[in-house]
């Protein structure tokens, strides 16, 4: 956990015992991160409380999915993790479809990170980390084949749906991969589209306004990622807080199928040796990403 | 602007072209419109919708808020202050407002890109907070607030809910102010006004106008009107959204009390 | 109170026969510009333009505002051709200001930096008034201190106006101020007028008690300070130098009368300004008796027929 | 915004407070500078101003100087953003020369904020002319109203609205004929040819498919005007400036002034023929603040200034359409 305290030493003395003590760690905490972390590993325990090690739940922070509460958005999902908050809005629009994939529609995947949710970002164009992230969720959406594109075809060459889906980043608290990824997925889930009819005669479609013609997606397989970062070559730490991201060696993402568990993509970021056993250390994050499935796929 | 173009290599992007789906009108449309001379549907033409107010929701911010009127959804961080960068010498602190649309919050997609209405809503955002933060205490520091539009429901509702949130978040980052500035819009509908109106309710409406104030303070800071109102209506207005604007006062300062 | 004008016609017969003088210049200057090759006529100026071939350089110097060619002294700018014996030197009609050591310039604090304050003086580049050319606080001659450093902002800040006198270049060109004499330092009690640099002759004194309850103060670069009157004695106090008031930003009490009086002269520059009337203390004085005389309101000198008068009548009484 | 020394300042602030009051160039407080006012100085646009607020007569430079120019472009209704009946855009630009101080960055925002508020007052639906559809559902006309400051002395917003209300006044639709290509069949079309669109009888409800129209396309005919003016053109606001120095408030600000005035309130209004006076926009600007009271009184008030300057300005432009009716008819003397 950061804490973003500004504090006034003159003042320090008025507070009570246990208010100084958090106070100089809080002060310790950012001039020493890496040793702040080393010691309460040392503890077998994480900055935030959480136990070290990957198998219990409890080694992972509290998630939330909530669903269709934006009204303007064709879908969409609120998600939090953690401290980490990503709300996320499908909008559905209409366009020709190209040429060499005259029978598919267009999912299109973007990650913004205002101003807003971390002192470390600037108002303006996407930063590179916005770009990453939004690279990575786009690729893990096209991997897991999430809904097929044939499926927004409303008529060959002419016409096709577009699915803009726009995640934001309410409040940045490390993993948004993860959230992201999860908001998306839950907004796809939660899109329905009106029924679509191109006219040839004007070239125009039309769709119906009535509610009850409104279709869900045809979603095939829903990805969740589950991350995991190397400290020191040998802590793994699941779901990295942005206290802990800046000072990980690797960060390892696991893609699983949500419902079957199958194993979709794993990405590494940085080198892994594990301290000569990179491979183990692999292994271990599959097998913990397997046992997180079953509590986050009862988000979808 | 049927179309949205505007390639971006910072960004996955979609096809060249792409329009917002139409429509057919349906049968029925015509009779269930509302018209003009029928009185409000919603609730009364002096009621505004409820208010859910939660300030201290961005932990990775100074202070921050989140604001829900129905469909309305805004969430706010403050943060400073903080040394200006790269700014000439001044003697007062800076107020910097920022306003981002999501592309999802309204009817039609907006593009990710700053458009004039962000401007104008920071701008008038701004305004009504500006008199009641005590700059003159912060030489050389900027505040930055950012408000991002998660749902809009009428400009008038994100001035008037964004100006609620960002004072909240002043409050929760513990920078000092005069009082708690809060806004409340009024649309002016034949002959009535009807408060705090909807997009749908401001469309068809002959002006608007949006009030913000110190309660704590009796004092004005901002007014923001457009549209064709007769002057004695402009008065009304104003009456009627200051005496609302105690009433969500009291909401404000509750919600700030209970999150200490 | 509002009423609407037209602007000014503008001559259609710009292409039949040229219309070479610039609006600015006062009608009777252009007399000479029949006089061909005329150059240096007793009294009289002429006016040039750059690329114009001005003389002879085996004959004469060449001076500021122009360059030798091919034997030939050859403006570089569009002004006034003026001679000294055998310099000759051309003054640029609308130009920043010139600075020369001694100078009286009024000048704005733009930049508070380490030991030395930045003021615009209307010249080519921000002057410098370091922090050893200012009168300190406590006896003329103290030592600069550290906490001194600290706190110049104490003494000038951004946005405040004062008066100095040139007192060196640096290398780069940028001149250096001092405000080492009681009679220089912040100003106080008035407004401000700008005009062009041109318009400011060199005077015995730059600072002019009007009889009227006014102080002017006619920096060389253009600025001109319109306040009320201080007495000598307020000012010059010989030991007992007032630490407080010469770093206050706090005005006098200034009563109405004085503020009209300041109103008043301040328009009657700019009325002569756009005239291109050049100023001077006889002329000042002369222009505010005949305002006082016609009875009229202070604003009523911002109407251009009762400019013209105004302008027509100081002239013609020097 | 100039900057000024904290003596200044508390100079000008002390004389409008005092009594009787004394501004530094010995106006009154509901004095304003000279205003000189030109219309059609635009050739090429329909209609065009040009407002100078301040400027000293034998100077060139000096004063608040604003253009505007608006220019019509025909617009397909559906394909590029045309609007049944046509639409207004109102951009205002500001010369690097009106702001020297100003960063690009901070230029590019004021320049916003100027377009912003012009572009809200002046587009709004109820100040929309009649007469700016072409063919119903297929054509219209795009108003562009492009306002340049080119020098600000002060007061630039009242100048702003004087220029824009000036040329909007001045602006010329140009007439158009609508052109059929199919049998003329169906009532309720107007035979072809017959002259000019007249949209004003009744509005088209965009819902109200009856009326079939035939017109497919239009032309513009040879006419000896430039066009028919604006419709209803009286209506376009004037905007008053009140800078507020409580418990006093005066008119037309120099740049010098308005540095030390903490609150402005701006406030446009437009005055029909019968009854009275509509508030089209209202702004507040500046880190001030003031009793809701006082603001009422001031709404009230600034109505009485914003009168004032709607009839003065009405007689001036009356005056500028003479004035180029006779100078029409010379140069077309001339050409014979």
């Amino acid at each position: 956990m950061t804490t973003t305290t500004t504090t006034n030493p003159a003042s320090s003395s008025s507070l009570s015992k246990p208010e100084q003590d958090a106070l100089k760690a809080s002060i310790f905490q950012r001039l020493h991160p890496r040793v702040y972390l080393e010691r309460f590993l040392a503890e077998n325990v994480r900055p935030d409380g959480r136990s070290l090690g990957c198998n219990a739940d409890s080694a992972w922070r509290d998630v939330s999915v909530n669903v269709g509460s934006i009204s303007t958005a064709d879908g969409s999902a609120l998600v939090r993790l953690g401290g980490t908050t990503v709300v996320c809005g499908v909008k559905a629009e209409i366009a020709e479809p190209e040429l060499d994939h005259a029978g598919d529609g267009f999912l299109v995947p973007n990650l913004d990170l205002p101003a807003m949710c971390s002192p470390r970002f600037k108002p303006g164009p996407p930063s590179e980390d916005a770009q990453v992230l939004s690279d990575r969720l786009n690729e893990a959406l096209v991997v897991s084949n999430i809904l097929p594109l044939t499926s927004l075809c409303i008529h060959p060459g002419k016409a096709a749906w577009v699915l803009y889906v726009d995640a934001t980043c309410i409040n940045y608290d490390g993993n948004v991969f993860d959230a992201a990824l999860l908001a998306m997925v839950a907004a796809l889930k939660n899109t329905t589209l009106p029924k679509a009819t191109f006219d040839e005669e004007t070239g125009r479609t039309t769709c119906s306004s009535s509610r009850k013609f409104r279709t869900p997606l045809g979603i095939t397989r829903t990805p969740i990622a589950m991350s995991f970062g190397v400290f020191d070559s040998k802590h793994i730490l699941p779901d990295p807080t942005s206290f802990e991201e800046p000072l990980l060696d690797t960060t390892v993402s696991i893609l699983v199928d949500s419902s079957s568990g199958a194993l979709i993509s794993v990405s590494q970021l940085g080198l892994l040796d594990g301290d000569g056993d990179g491979d183990a250390l692999l292994r271990t994050c599959i097998a913990s990403a397997g046992r997180r499935r079953d509590v986050v796929a009862k988000y979808i | 602007m049927a179309t949205q173009t505007g390639f971006d290599r910072r960004r996955i992007n979609g096809p060249e072209e792409s329009h917002p789906p139409t429509f057919q009108v349906e049968e029925d449309f015509e009779s269930r419109r509302w018209k003009l001379g029928e009185p409000r549907r919603t609730r009364k033409s002096a009621d505004i919708r409820p208010i859910f107010l939660q300030p201290g929701l961005i932990d990775q911010a100074n202070g921050s808020a989140y604001v829900e009127t129905e469909r309305t959804k805004i969430a706010c961080a403050v943060y400073g202050p903080r040394q200006s960068k790269n700014a000439a010498y001044n003697e007062k602190g800076k107020l910097n407002v920022e306003v981002k649309f999501t592309p999802f919050s309204c009817e039609r997609r907006r593009a990710p890109m700053r458009d004039a209405e962000d401007r104008s809503i920071a701008v008038a955002i701004h305004q009504a907070l500006v008199p009641s933060v005590r700059l003159e205490l912060l030489p050389k520091s900027t505040i930055d607030i950012f408000v991002t539009i998660i749902e809009a429901d009428g400009i008038e509702g994100c001035v008037a809910s964004g100006t609620v949130a960002a004072s909240t978040a002043l409050a929760d980052a513990g920078i000092e102010m005069l009082g708690l500035v809060i806004s409340c819009a009024a649309s002016v509908v034949g002959t009535e006004i009807w408060l705090d109106p909807t997009e749908e309710e401001s469309r068809s409406s002959q002006g608007t106008l949006v009030l913000s104030c110190m309660p704590a303070l009796e004092t004005v800071t901002s007014v923001w009107q457009s549209g064709q109102i007769k002057i004695e209506k402009v008065l009304e207005c104003m009456s009627a959204c200051q005496e609302r604007c105690i009433d969500v006062h009291s909401v404000v300062a509750q919600a700030l009390v209970e999150n200490l | 109170m509002i009423s609407f004008t037209s602007f000014p016609i503008q001559p259609d017969d710009i292409h039949n026969g040229w219309r070479a003088h610039h609006p600015d210049i006062a009608e009777d200057t252009l007399m000479d510009l029949d006089d061909e090759q005329e150059l240096f006529e007793a009294g009289g100026s002429k006016l040039t333009y750059p690329g114009e071939s001005l003389t002879s350089s085996q004959s004469y110097m060449r001076g500021h505002g122009t360059y030798v060619d091919n034997e030939e002294v050859i403006a570089s700018v569009a002004g006034t051709v003026e001679r000294v014996n055998k310099l000759v030197t051309v003054r640029a009609i609308r130009t920043r200001y010139n600075p020369e050591v001694g100078d009286l310039v009024v000048g704005r604090i733009t930049e508070v930096q380490p030991r030395r304050w930045k003021v615009d003086a209307n010249s080519r580049q921000d002057a410098v008034l370091m922090l050893s050319s200012v009168n300190l606080p406590g006896g003329v001659q103290r030592r600069k201190l550290e906490s001194d450093e600290l706190q110049m902002r104490t003494f000038f800040e951004e946005g405040d106006l004062l008066v100095a006198e040139v007192q060196a270049f640096f290398s780069d060109g940028a001149m250096s101020l001092h405000t080492r004499s009681l009679k220089y330092g912040k100003l106080r009690n008035g407004q401000l007028v700008s005009i062009p640099p041109i318009l400011v002759r060199r005077l015995k004194s730059h600072f002019i008690a009007l009889p009227c309850g006014v102080d002017l103060i006619l920096g060389l670069n253009g600025y001109i300070w319109v306040s009320k009157h201080v007495k000598e004695s307020d000012q010059e106090g010989e030991e007992g130098f007032d630490t407080e008031a010469v770093y206050s930003n706090q005005n006098d009490e200034i009563d109405e009368s004085t503020r009209l009086a300041i109103s008043r002269v301040t328009n009657i520059i700019r009325v002569l300004a756009s005239r291109f009337v050049p100023l001077s203390d006889t002329l000042l004085l002369e222009a505010y008796e005949w305002t006082v005389d016609q009875e009229g309101g202070v604003k009523d000198l911002l109407q251009e027929d009762v400019g013209d008068a105004l302008v027509a009548t100081v002239t013609a009484r020097l | 915004m100039q900057s000024l020394s904290k003596a200044e300042k508390s100079y000008i602030q002390v004389g409008l407070l005092s009594s009787p009051p004394s501004r530094s160039d010995g106006r009154s407080l509901l004095d304003y500078r000279s205003v000189a006012l030109e219309t059609g100085v635009a050739p090429l646009a329909n209609g065009s101003a040009r407002v100078n607020i301040g400027r000293n007569a034998n100077q060139a430079g000096g004063g608040t100087e604003v253009v505007a120019a608006s220019k019509l472009e025909v617009e397909s209704i559906d394909d590029d953003g045309g609007v049944e009946g046509g639409r207004i855009v109102c951009t205002v630009s500001c010369s690097p020369s009106a702001y020297p101080h100003l960063s690009s960055g901070a230029l590019d925002d004021i320049q916003q904020d100027m377009t912003t508020i012009l572009h809200q007052t002046l587009a709004h639906p109820s100040l929309h002319p009649n007469n700016l559809s072409i063919l119903p559902r297929k054509k219209s006309w795009l108003l562009n109203l492009d306002v340049l400051v080119l020098a600000d002395a002060g007061n630039v917003y009242d100048a702003l609205f004087i220029a824009a209300r000036a040329a909007l006044w001045d602006t010329k639709v140009p007439r158009t004929r609508s052109v059929e290509y199919k049998a003329r069949k169906t009532t309720g079309t107007k035979p072809g040819g017959t002259g000019d669109m007249d949209v004003d009888e009744e509005t088209p409800s965009g819902f109200d498919t009856r009326q079939i129209q035939n017109a497919t396309d239009f032309e513009l005919p040879d006419y000896w005007d430039e066009g028919e003016v604006l419709d209803g053109r009286e209506k376009w606001p004037v905007c008053v400036t009140l800078n507020l120095v409580p418990p006093v408030h005066y008119l037309d600000a120099t740049g010098q002034e308005e540095a030390a005035t903490p609150l402005r309130l701006l406030l446009m209004f437009t005055f029909p023929p019968n009854g009275p006076a509509d508030v089209q926009a209202m702004r507040m600007l500046g880190p001030g603040e003031l009793k809701i009271t006082q603001l009422k009184d001031l709404i009230v008030t600034g109505e009485k200034y914003a009168h004032d300057l709607y009839h003065s300005l009405n007689v001036k432009l009356k005056e500028e359409d003479v004035r180029r009716n006779q100078k029409a008819r010379d140069r077309f003397e001339q050409h014979r």
